[in-house]
């Protein structure tokens, strides 16, 4: 059993490597993801953010641009996430009111 | 106009934001949460059922957030398929919803102002998923929807935080694998939107990161939605998580799962890559295939109801990917009609389970009695119903989203056809095995005899005291605020059965992508 | 915690270094337009900063900084802040999220940069409260 | 390309492989309820670091526009900024939302594993397991 764990990952960790070499090469700039355009003509969105951040929104850093402008909704998303967690530990954990040990 | 135009953002906002307000408004009296929750749910049942009719007289309609066109910023899709996973999942939820209130009361004293805010969250993910057109923002959404869900179950048994933390370890895997193929899609593709990426990725169809991307969003969502040699966490979650817990997570979590496998593998990989690129849909049918069986011979081994109906759930599951690996129109129309279907059956049953575990205590199967068939007439005859259905009798819902799977195996080309027909027809016969022991117990026994009831002694007919007649039984249903879901659930499924062909022309129809 | 008064030292560090830690956090926060740094990065400063007054000084000591019950409504108002910004705009007309349509004077892409500051407010505050409730809530243990 | 080239252009994802799969054999092999934890948390950070190293461009900075920059967006010429100056900004932002998921797991995980603890009195899962069935035949 503990045999066939070990086979699975080092499988599977093969697969991924394998996966992995067909990216493009690390730090190349003309990776598929840094074209101005992609092969189906639509724009490249990390392109387009890079030139168009600071006249969009009038900000220098173009990450807090995206997280709160561009893709504002993954981040409403985010704080969504954070409070489920806090109110799952409030749920679980907490005592209820009348508990309460003044 | 306000609302029409923003229709496609307004339920997973509402949800949203009464997750948020649910634990301020109920801070002193948590009486108030339910009613709250409640307001919500009959309009985000409303506002699908009129996304809806916008769909079907408009076509897709797309939403973009913040007013940024699709590679750019995040776009909400409304198409045919999204819109009805998001009716099956809110009118399916509002239904257990209105049973919650005095199960919760009783389950949970104390903590119902968290529980229906948790609530409202998961639904807030679920919807978000389902109506989502981008890659990232789906995982976001996946992610709020599994933090409710391991919350929503921890708070049952004793023993539901052990089952709550192997979903949590394994839900984070899945998550995390559908995380990395969108990272591999985005670093050969360049973009996260997924009509986007599916107009891309022709152009690279050959490379090896592009396959390995598919396997692992298929291999998360496989994790999520249970199917076969990934569903360990399901079992034990389903049966310790409390009653209204299992009623809501069973019909809408492991559909969402689907749904998403569905989304990936057809309208962002495309039919044509995913059926003959790749043994990946082949092998999904094979899985499929030994789910339905392995599921249903699980479940006859089980005492505990919750617990049959768990693994009654992982076969189910089973007849939605087997109709999604067909890969053919017909398979793909039976296993949408199934989400339907099995969204429905599972959550009156499992209402039937959290009535029995609310008036006799337990939901034990060899402890049922023929005196259950006295106390609680109506829950009984919805269970019926219920079971009727899953074994697919025709006039059923049931029979006709398995009807339309054996369709998509008898018109897929190779002999493997024939097995899988064969599966369907044997898993019936499993179902009926399961099912109808208890029905048997229930109501195959004259009524004078058994005096105990609740108590046990279902076989000791000959030396009871003999004379209890049938009036001796008292009549204890459940109030109507648990009874009426139950029976417009019951009802619903030989109503779906009968307006089946209505459903499938008139919107699954439309579903099929081209190509198929 | 037995030992909480042993340490003078340690109580009255954490007590005095608490507040200069927030004011950094809240520069990180009101910064992130021009530097590294944003809601979320400012907010775990924050939540640090509480924390530390916390296992410093002590629980009882540290209620006097930041209640055990205002986490929740804290973490509540943070997201609300957020999700109200982008319902404004929804509100008067705009998509949910389009920050062009908030009631302020000036060109659209300066509206937009005031708009990326509110939820970025919101995000430090809900940050700050979870955090800490989170940690309050772990520390209780289970009811049962 | 040579091999060379291709191999220095790989190696870091093989190395946030790796250690993603050292992730999954502390959530698969490790019986102690903790580190089945730590394991889930290097599995996390190991694809975040694999989308933040995928974001690199050699000779290029952190995506914040210098002051040349700036005064071409000032007169207008956003077409002049050279894009291979900042590295990719968009997995950056998408992992600073998928570290705050990260973080809320992780704290889910613990008031999970408080309950089990104050419960069963144990964070061994053999002995846990033992435990529960223990109770399966106390309820029986």
């Amino acid at each position: 059993m503990k045999f066939l764990n070990y086979l699975i990952l080092i499988v599977f960790g093969g697969l991924l490597i394998f996966a992995s070499t067909g990216l493009a090469n690390r730090g190349d700039a003309d990776a598929p993801m840094n074209k101005e355009t992609s092969p189906a003509g639509s724009p490249g969105a990390a392109y387009y953010y890079i030139q168009n951040a600071k006249k969009d929104a009038h900000t220098d850093n173009m990450v807090t641009v995206i997280l709160a402008d561009y893709r504002g909704y993954d981040t409403l998303g985010e704080e969504t996430v954070i409070y489920t967690a806090g109110l799952i530990c409030f749920l679980l954990l907490r005592r209820r009111e009348e508990e309460e040990p003044k | 106009m306000i609302l029409t135009t923003n229709s496609p953002v307004l339920i997973p906002l509402l949800f949203l934001v009464f997750g948020l307000l649910i634990p301020l408004i109920a801070w002193k009296r948590n009486s108030l949460a339910w009613p709250t929750l409640m307001l919500v749910s009959t309009a985000a049942a409303a506002i699908s059922i009129y996304n809806v009719f916008k769909v079907l007289s408009t076509g897709p309609v797309h939403y973009h957030l913040g007013n940024w066109v699709p590679p750019i910023g995040i776009e909400y899709v409304l198409d045919h398929l999204s819109v009805f996973v998001m009716v099956v999942i809110n009118v399916v939820a509002f239904l257990v919803l209105i049973h919650a209130r005095e199960i919760v009361g009783k389950e949970m004293p104390g903590k119902q102002a968290p529980y229906f805010a948790t609530v409202s969250l998961m639904m807030a993910g679920f919807n978000g998923i389902v109506v989502t057109g981008d890659l990232f923002n789906l995982y976001v959404f996946l992610e709020i929807s599994s933090l409710s869900l391991y919350g929503l179950i921890a708070i049952g048994e004793r023993k539901s935080p052990v089952a709550a933390f192997r979903y949590l370890i394994m839900g984070t895997v899945a998550a995390s694998f559908y995380l990395l193929g969108v990272g591999f899609l985005y670093m050969t593709t360049g973009s996260l939107n997924m009509a986007d990426v599916k107009a891309i990725l022709p152009s690279i169809i050959g490379q090896p990161t592009v396959l390995i991307a598919l396997a692992l969003m298929v291999l998360g969502m496989g994790i999520k939605m249970a199917l076969f040699p990934l569903h360990g966490w399901l079992p034990d979650a389903y049966t310790y998580a409390p009653s209204t817990s299992s009623a809501i997570i069973a019909p809408t979590g492991t559909k969402v799962a689907s749904y998403v496998m569905l989304r990936v593998m057809f309208f962002v990989f495309g039919v044509s890559y995913v059926a003959k690129t790749l043994p990946l849909a082949a092998m999904i049918t094979w899985m499929a295939a030994i789910a339905i069986i392995y599921g249903s011979i699980m479940a006859i081994a089980q005492s505990e109801m919750k617990r049959m109906l768990a693994y009654s759930s992982v076969a189910q599951v089973g007849y939605i990917a087997l109709g999604i690996g067909l890969a053919n129109p017909f398979g793909l129309i039976g296993a949408v009609l199934h989400v339907l279907n099995h969204a429905v059956m599972k959550a009156g049953l499992f209402l039937v389970s959290g009535n029995l575990r609310f008036k006799l205590g337990h939901s034990n199967i060899f402890k049922l009695d023929n005196t259950v068939r006295k106390k609680m007439p109506w829950t009984m005859a919805a269970f019926t119903v219920g079971a009727l259905s899953m074994v697919g009798l025709p006039p059923m819902a049931g029979f006709f989203s398995k009807w339309y799977l054996i369709r998509g195996a008898y018109s897929s080309p190779s002999w493997t056809g024939w097995v899988f027909i064969g599966v369907i027809f044997l898993s019936s016969l499993l179902n009926a095995v399961y099912f109808f022991r208890i029905i048997e117990k229930v109501y195959m026994k004259p009524l004078t005899a058994s005096k105990n009831g609740a108590n046990g002694h279902d076989h000791n007919d000959h030396h009871a005291a003999g004379h209890v007649v049938e009036a001796e039984v008292p009549r204890d249903e459940v109030s109507g605020s648990m009874l009426i879901p139950t029976l417009v659930l019951a009802v619903g499924l030989i109503v779906l059965g009968i307006l089946n062909a209505f459903i499938v022309n008139g919107i699954i129809k439309y579903i099929i992508p081209a190509g198929m | 915690m037995t030992h909480k008064e042993d340490n003078p030292i340690i109580t009255l560090v954490s007590r005095v270094v608490s507040p200069f830690i927030m004011i950094f956090a809240l520069y990180v926060i009101f910064h992130g337009h021009y530097s590294p740094g944003g809601g979320f990065q400012g907010g775990t400063m924050l939540a640090a900063a509480v924390l530390l007054v916390r296992l410093g000084a002590g629980r009882e000591i540290s209620q006097l900084q930041f209640k055990k019950s205002w986490g929740m409504p804290l973490g509540s108002l943070g997201v609300l802040i957020y999700f109200g910004t982008g319902f404004v705009a929804m509100l008067l007309g705009g998509n949910f999220l389009n920050y062009e349509f908030l009631p302020l004077a000036g060109a659209a892409n300066a509206v937009r940069g005031w708009g990326i500051l509110f939820v970025e407010i919101g995000v430090g505050t809900a940050v700050m409260g979870i955090l800490v409730a989170i940690y309050d809530d772990l520390l209780e243990g289970d009811p049962l | 390309m040579t091999t060379l080239e291709f191999i220095l252009g790989h190696y870091a994802y093989w190395l946030t492989l790796v250690l993603m799969m050292i992730g999954l054999y502390g959530m698969m092999m490790k019986r102690n309820l903790v580190k089945k934890l730590i394991g889930m948390t290097i599995f996390q950070v190991s694809i975040i670091i694999f989308y933040v190293a995928g974001a690199v461009k050699w000779g290029a900075t952190e995506p914040i526009l210098d002051n040349v920059d700036i005064e071409k967006v000032h007169h207008g010429m956003t077409q002049a900024i050279s894009t291979a100056k900042y590295i990719n900004p968009l997995p950056h932002t998408l992992m600073l939302t998928a570290i705050v998921v990260g973080v809320a797991t992780t704290g889910v995980a613990f008031a999970l594993v408080i309950m089990i603890y104050k419960r069963y009195k144990t964070l061994d899962e053999a002995v846990l397991l033992e435990r529960m069935k223990k109770d399966n035949d106390s309820d029986n």
